[in-house]
């Protein structure tokens, strides 16, 4: 080719080279097109609220998170201190002199078919009188946690199977992509529920260990298709012929630059994490009662949903909200970062 | 011919994959602390001898390999063991419960792509006109809401409120219509089916329906913006025509590959579908499975559902191939 | 033919705690209302197993539907009283309560045309335990049967009277032993009987059909031409279809739901109290509750009856020993006296008991499945908790409870909440629930007793006559209401919601006799 | 000239209106070109070629849009504004419809080659169905007709076997055997135009040499007219009659080729002349030309060359030159615009020279990736 037309012939695909992705995967440079971008800013807000509201519920329970799903449910029935119970009505026939340092379950708010809307409870009560409100925001934490975690679970052992197939390729790469294959074929749902009720017993630990599991195959591809595009560059090529060991190469070189495409799907994929957690909940295979997670809210409420549709409902809806946060992030990370597709 | 061949070694492609699937829920299964014998026996009277007689009937007494080996090769002759709960072969009883859940997904995807396709294409026509704006949104609800959530709003809706349509169940139209009191003609049994499958179908195919838009809308910005679009233009083909044609067609690669690996999703979507809709398929009977600590059929369902996942991925990558001319048979990753 | 209740009915209502949903059966049939067909859709509240064969069924489920294809020896009427069916009368008993000899009746036949003979009769006595299934337990009391003439059977006891023989076990539901016994595994997918209808249909998982036999031997003529019987395990679900007018009746209504259908137009509730006995059990064997003080403290720091009324008002009622009141009609144990005894609601009584006798830091572990025993569960913990302790409640799924319930470890548990469902004699509750053989299987409590307590248990099976086992139980039941080894929480009714088309329909006692379409005392119909 | 030409363009100014501000990517052209001839319109990529070559048939995409000027095909108005009546301006009466345009000038009247034969076959369809679909609409023949025409189109741009080919799909077919398609396409609609849109760029150097051949030979047989837009100097010496070169949207100098090549009058041209390689230099003595276009949405004051120009002086970065005639070749007027001649009288000999880096030998290293909103070859990418 000619050589003045290697100067003045700069064609499309230059326009995305490395050096630009590099470009584009920089912390400041992904915030930045956020703020540029409606629909990132929106998710990004709606994110920020729900984690602040989670880590909001952590502390203020002062629970440690190991206990999780083991905890009795008149701890979470604790309401927030700006909805505390004013005065607390004595049970009938007999006050008593302790003061409980838990929110008190008046006997009207027994009843299972509250109103909903006062002060004390504006969301109304449950069907064991506990604070509909207090629920749903403490539900917050359970999903956000079990969201984030098992996407975290997904993404390390995904990188670590993808990373390591796409850079040895080969029989290494073969054996694991069967592996990572077969998990793929068991629908999620099911694998999920065969991995805790057989293995761990219902405990939303294993709920978020096996999701997690679920979703290492999505990651090990994204991150093995990245590797293999990587693995020919010349820096590698040159880390390599260096000497520099092959695991040194996979994390300092490799990994990081398969950030863009992890991250955003990372970001989608917690929303999706939250919905499936919901369905096992909702099935009773998640989280336990008393925990207040909103699948099992719904796997409760759906019982109601003739006498009390709104305890079907605000769970619902909290769901819906949380998991559109991180859609939203996600698809504006991914106009942010990938610059193909914009919308 | 091409077809048939390589049908046939994606085939046997699979079989590894099915292998290890039964590997996985073999050993998930007998691993686990849940002891089916103690849970058969449960209120009765069981003495030691007792125990040991129903693992022996059922071949518990022995090494974890034999059992997989005998498992396997019953496997080959079609059987998939015994359900202790039912005391029927498991695979009579997947194949009584496969014909509502495959009903079901295939009724939730064909809704999700006659909306889902349109939808996207008018998006991407129009993009960031109102239409587009107000379909996004409502990819980014449907994406975001949870099926069996969509599932009790419906019926609170459409069967409690409305009175519409059934809150539950299902009409099976391959049955005979004399089975069904008051139906007289298959006319009216696929009338009452699709009375039955619509709210559930909805529930289900939300997920799909919003996900396939999505990507419907992004591959048919793109390809609008691809050089044959601008070819086509520039020799004089309506835009109609490029819209339904030339830009569409291009578009669809990426909904194929998508359809395909969402059926796991879809599946696992369907447990819950048919649990609020009580629709007696295998989802249900999976939760039975479960409830019963039947390892038997647990295994042989998520067996089947992996195969089921397999062949649908086969499916859709020969309609790949199809689509697409520059797949060759065999070469495609 | 209540035997299928004693073992394994009690799934039912330990199961009915389990997830959202089981087994379930496609097909509510729909639009019942308007296409004017004169089948009756009744919606079951769990699957059948789709046993027909009454020698091998044991659930409820199929036994409803059983109940109406074939007739029983006796039968139970709605005060849970069995009254003869294919009997002339009552049985004449010889050997002090050992030997009964049964008349029958002549004029009975089978719907394949053969006549109800003795040979049948015995066959359906002994059957259970010569094959071994589930119900031989119910059975296995019976030593030999001998037919004198074709309408005449002698059935010898062992060497010891049976208890319960003479109000339950000779309510045996009775098979065509020719037919059945050519070919049992058709007969149980296609029974036949001597009752008022015959199976037409099944599909198994899905609906089970049966249809008016015309030619029935006995003077009742349904008005219902044929019924068809499905499952929704899904409470919420059933609620949906009946309030959609997708099925005629339902069974199985939550609590809330009641008010729901109460303000429904076009349905009708149907109640009845049942047989059933719910139950906190503390572990006598390990840890605090082996004090009979803290079981007292944790009676004392809450009210059941409030929790009744909050709870559980529409499809429960109290009950204030092991034994459910609909059973007490019959036996009239002095259930006031009991009621009396039990601890009332009295945090200060229940704080200072369990100051002296509990540890410091005393927070049981209550386990329980799912449902309104979780609430109970739930709200005892709140009220330890107000006193200065707490609980840890943990709602189990079936199968783990299964496993936990009866192990007898203090780590396990110290509470647990179950019920349990029989028929109409006190030896139900006591023997299974109460007595040291059914301790790691039945029971998890491990209750020792008093001298004599066990002994007693055991002897009131093994006598007959009314009069010397109440004076045997009564005692037992006494001091069971006395030193908690279970604290008798409430019993549940059996409910029915239906649209108003359906006319005469009552709730039984009985959930096997549940719907009972026609009978002496009601025909339903449909408008 | 003599007759009315085959196509006029006037003061034809397309801009893009984007978030970030408003990209004059053609911003005042005026050429024409005549029967039987072949155009040339040379630039850098983004100099606004592409963009200005799809406004003659106003397939302008998004954002862009033709603001003024006018274009004039065979008499007939594919562009035309007017003062309204209310003070704006309007489209002209006689302009012709979108529907119009696309059924009377697309295709049939006007054909368009793109640069990236890849890219331009739609990947699922076969070729020849492709190929007959256009001919079927541009020459309203029947399905066999056109079928039996786009055979011996093919055939006649030297693809063997054609009957066979027709059958196959774009990824069967090499890239210069795509090229020979893509060209076949735009003789089969016997247009009298035909714009060929950098459609040698994405092939290699023998390859692009046959289909140069080609063209030429196919010119002569049909005579149509190409305006054909290119980067490569190489490939204008060859082909073509007239030369147009473009620079930030403006055409900066325009001749007769051999009067372009011998008597350049463009610092501009003379850089893009001296990046070709030739026989008589060695390779050493090749200059790149200096720096990075700048880019149209901010383009620079005064003669937007001059921060790359080695010649220039102070006031070039004052006085903005229209193209003037500076010389006379045959009756054709060279035009060029450029202070330094005499028709400008803009003062550039007392100019002072330029201080800074330009001239200078540092190049930027990045120079291709320089992001170019106008995105002259990249308007198919739609960044915004």
């Amino acid at each position: 080719m000619a050589v003045g037309e290697s100067q003045l012939g700069s064609d499309t695909e230059s326009a995305v080279d490395e050096g630009d992705v590099e470009a584009r995967v920089g912390w400041r440079y992904t915030l930045a097109q956020i703020k540029q971008d409606t629909t990132a800013r929106w998710g990004l807000y709606v994110v920020a609220f729900v984690i602040t509201v989670a880590t909001y519920a952590i502390v203020d329970s002062n629970l440690s998170l190991l206990t999780f799903g083991r905890l009795p449910d008149y701890a979470f029935a604790q309401a927030l201190p700006i909805f505390d119970h004013p005065t607390r009505i004595p049970p009938p026939g007999e006050g008593t002199q302790h003061m409980p340092p838990y929110f008190p379950l008046a006997e009207q708010s027994w009843n299972p078919l509250p109103a909903g809307g006062t002060i004390e409870h504006p969301l109304g009560t449950d069907h064991t009188g506990r604070d509909y409100f207090t629920r749903i925001v403490y539900g917050t934490q359970v999903s956000v946690f079990v969201g984030i975690v098992s996407t975290f679970i997904g993404l390390s052992i995904g990188t670590i199977i993808g990373a390591v197939a796409g850079y040895y390729g080969g029989k290494t790469d073969d054996i694991l992509m069967r592996v990572v294959e077969m998990i793929y074929s068991i629908p999620p749902l099911i694998l999920i529920i065969v991995f805790t009720v057989f293995v761990g017993g219902t405990s939303i630990w294993y709920a978020v260990i096996g999701v997690g599991i679920t979703f290492v195959p999505i990651f090990a591809r994204i991150i093995r298709s990245r590797v293999l595009s990587i693995r020919e560059m010349d820096y590698i090529e040159a880390a390599r012929a260096s000497g520099v060991k092959d695991r040194n190469i996979i994390m300092r070189h490799v990994v990081p630059n398969s950030f863009a495409p992890v991250l955003v799907y990372a970001t989608l994929q917690i929303g999706v994490t939250i919905l499936v957690v919901a369905g096992l909940s909702f099935l009773g295979y998640g989280a336990q009662p008393p925990t207040p997670d909103w699948g099992q809210m719904l796997n409760i409420s759906h019982g109601y949903m003739h006498s009390n549709l709104w305890l079907s409902i605000w769970p619902g809806l909290a769901i819906m909200i949380t998991i559109m946060g991180f859609n939203l992030l996600g698809d504006g990370l991914q106009d942010a970062l990938d610059p193909r597709i914009d919308d | 011919m091409k077809l048939l061949k390589y049908t046939i070694y994606r085939l046997l492609q699979a079989i590894p994959v099915l292998i290890g699937i039964s590997v996985i829920t073999f050993l998930l299964a007998n691993l686990g602390p849940g002891d089916p014998v103690s849970l058969m026996l449960q209120g009765q009277e069981h003495s030691e001898e007792l125990v040991r007689a129903i693992e022996q009937r059922y071949g518990l007494d022995r090494p974890l390999h034999e059992r997989y080996i005998t498992y396997m090769s019953g496997l080959l002759e079609g059987d998939l063991g015994q359900s202790i709960y039912y005391q029927r072969p498991v695979s009579a009883l997947i194949l009584d419960r496969l014909g509502p859940t495959l009903l079901l997904v295939l009724s939730a995807y064909a809704f999700a792509l006659v909306t889902a396709i349109p939808l996207g294409v008018v998006a991407a026509n129009r993009r960031n006109e109102p239409t587009d704006h107000a379909s996004r949104v409502a990819a980014l609800f449907g994406v975001s809401t949870p099926s069996f959530w969509i599932g009790i709003v419906l019926i609170l809706i459409f069967a409690v409120k409305l009175g519409w349509l059934p809150s539950s169940g299902l009409y099976y139209p391959w049955r005979p219509p004399s089975s069904y009191p008051g139906i007289n003609g298959h006319l009216e049994l696929y009338y009452e089916t699709a009375r039955h499958l619509l709210l559930p179908m909805i529930a289900l195919g939300t997920l799909q329906m919003a996900t396939i838009m999505r990507v419907e809308r992004t591959q048919m910005i793109e390809s609008l913006q691809g050089e044959y679009v601008k070819l086509a233009r520039a020799y004089g083909v309506p835009e109609r025509t490029i819209l339904r044609k030339h830009a569409f067609q291009v578009a669809q690669l990426p909904i194929i590959t998508i359809v395909g690996a969402n059926l796991s999703t879809a599946i696992g979507g369907a447990v819950l579908t048919e649990t609020v809709f009580n629709i007696n398929g295998m989802g249900q009977l999976f939760i039975e499975a479960i409830q019963q600590n039947d390892y038997q059929l647990v295994m042989g369902i998520t067996m089947m559902l992996g195969f089921l996942f397999v062949v649908g991925v086969i499916i859709t990558d020969i309609s790949y191939a199809y689509v697409d001319p520059r797949v060759t048979y065999g070469e495609r990753d | 033919m209540s035997r299928q209740m004693s073992e394994l009915t009690r799934r039912r209502l330990l199961g009915s705690g389990a997830a959202v949903s089981a087994a379930a059966i496609a097909g509510c049939i729909g639009g019942s209302e308007s296409d004017g067909s004169d089948q009756l859709h009744f919606t079951q509240e769990q699957s059948r197993e789709e046993n027909f064969d009454p020698v091998i069924s044991n659930d409820a489920y199929s036994f409803q539907v059983i109940q109406l294809i074939f007739d029983g020896l006796y039968e139970f009427d709605e005060g849970l009283e069995l009254q003869p069916k294919l009997a002339t009368g009552e049985p004449t008993v010889e050997r002090d309560g050992t030997r009964y000899i049964f008349e029958i009746e002549e004029a009975a036949e089978f719907h394949n045309g053969e006549d109800v003979t003795a040979e049948d009769v015995a066959h359906s006595f002994t059957a259970p335990v010569e094959e071994e299934t589930e119900n031989a337990s119910s059975y296995n009391m019976i030593e030999s049967t001998e037919v004198i003439d074709d309408y005449q059977l002698q059935v010898d006891l062992g060497e010891d009277p049976y208890g319960p023989f003479e109000l339950q076990t000779m309510g045996v539901t009775v098979v065509p032993k020719s037919y059945r016994t050519e070919d049992r595994e058709n007969f149980n997918k296609n029974p036949v009987g001597a009752g008022p209808f015959e199976f037409s249909e099944l599909q198994e998982n899905e609906y089970v059909e049966i249809e008016k036999y015309d030619d029935y031997w006995g003077d009742l003529d349904p008005n219902i031409e044929q019924a068809r019987f499905v499952a929704h395990d899904d409470a919420a679900g059933r609620i949906s279809e009946i309030r959609a007018g997708n099925t005629d009746v339902i069974a199985g209504i939550p609590n809330d739901d009641w008010s729901v259908l109460e303000n429904e137009e076009g349905v009708t509730l149907h109640s009845s109290e049942s047989p059933t006995y719910m139950y906190m059990a503390f572990n006598c064997n390990e840890g605090p509750t082996t004090n009979p003080e803290v079981r007292r403290a944790i009676a004392h720091s809450f009210s059941m009856s409030d929790f009744i009324e909050s709870n559980g008002e529409n499809v429960t009622s109290p009950m204030y020993s092991p034994i459910p009141p609909v059973v007490n009609e019959i036996w009239e144990f002095p259930e006031d006296e009991y009621q009396d005894m039990l601890p009332e609601y009295d945090p200060d009584q229940a704080k200072s008991l369990l100051d002296e006798h509990a540890p410091d830091d005393f927070t049981p572990t209550i386990i329980t499945p799912e449902g309104i025993r979780a609430q109970l569960a739930e709200r005892i913990a709140t009220r330890l908790d107000e006193i200065g302790y707490g609980a840890d409640v943990q709602v189990l799924d079936f199968a783990t409870l299964v496993d936990t319930y009866t192990s007898g470890n203090a780590d396990d548990y110290q509470m647990y909440l179950l019920g349990w469902t029989g028929g109409p004699d006190p030896d139900y509750y006591l023997y299974p629930l109460f007595h040291e053989s059914g301790a790691g299987t039945n029971q998890g409590h491990y209750y020792d007793g008093s001298d004599g307590f066990h002994e007693a248990i055991a002897e009131g099976r093994n006598s007959a006559g009314q009069e010397e086992r109440y004076e045997i139980y009564e005692p037992v039941i006494r001091e069971i209401v006395e030193q908690l080894p279970a604290l008798p929480a409430f019993t549940q009714d059996n409910t029915m919601a239906s649209r108003n088309h359906v006319q005469d329909l009552q709730a039984h006692p009985n959930v096997n006799r549940n719907p009972t379409l026609v009978a002496d005392y009601t025909n339903v119909s449909l408008e | 000239m003599s007759s009315e030409p085959l196509l006029r363009v006037e003061n034809l100014k397309t801009q893009f209106f984007t978030e970030t501000g408003t990209v004059r990517a053609v911003d005042g052209i005026s050429f024409e070109v005549r029967e039987g001839e072949i155009v040339g319109l040379v630039g850098e990529s983004g100099a606004g070629k592409s963009v200005a070559s799809m406004s003659l048939l106003r397939l302008v995409e998004n954002p862009g849009e033709i603001v003024a000027g006018e274009i004039t095909y065979k008499g007939e108005t594919i562009f035309g504004l007017e003062e309204g009546p209310d003070g704006e301006l309007q489209e002209r009466d006689d302009m012709l419809s979108n529907e119009e345009i696309r059924t009377r000038i697309r295709g049939n009247e006007i054909a368009v080659i793109f640069q990236d034969p890849m890219e331009s076959l739609n990947p699922v369809f076969t070729v020849g169905g492709q190929l007959r679909e256009f001919i079927e609409l541009n020459r309203g023949l029947s399905k066999d007709e056109a079928k039996t025409e786009a055979i011996d189109m093919l055939r006649e741009v030297g693809i063997p076997d054609p009957e066979e080919r027709y059958e196959e799909y774009p990824h069967q077919f090499s890239g210069g055997m795509r090229q020979r398609v893509l060209i076949a396409m735009a003789l089969a609609c016997e247009p009298s135009l035909i714009i060929a849109d950098e459609p040698t760029t994405a092939l290699d150097v023998t390859v692009e040499g046959q289909i140069l051949d080609l063209v030429d030979d196919l010119q002569d047989k049909y005579g149509t007219s190409f305006i054909w837009v290119t980067h490569d100097m190489g490939v204008v010496a060859e082909i073509c009659d007239r030369v147009n070169v473009m620079y930030l949207g403006e055409i900066v100098e325009q001749a007769p080729v051999d009067e372009l090549f011998y008597d350049t009058k463009h610092p501009y041209t003379n850089a893009l002349l001296n990046s070709i390689p030739r026989p008589d230099r060695t390779v050493t003595e090749l200059e790149a030309i200096e720096g990075v276009m700048p880019e149209a949405i901010n383009p620079p004051s005064g003669c937007r060359f001059h921060p790359r120009c080695p010649d220039a002086r102070e006031v070039c970065k004052r006085v903005h030159p229209e193209a003037k005639t500076v010389a006379d070749a045959d009756g054709e007027a060279h035009r060029a615009a450029c202070v330094k001649h005499d028709a400008f009288d803009a003062g550039y000999e007392d100019s002072s020279m330029l201080e800074g880096a330009v001239g200078s030998t540092e190049r930027e290293p990045e120079s291709e990736l320089a992001v170019n909103p106008a995105g002259d070859d990249s308007g198919g990418e739609g960044r915004e």
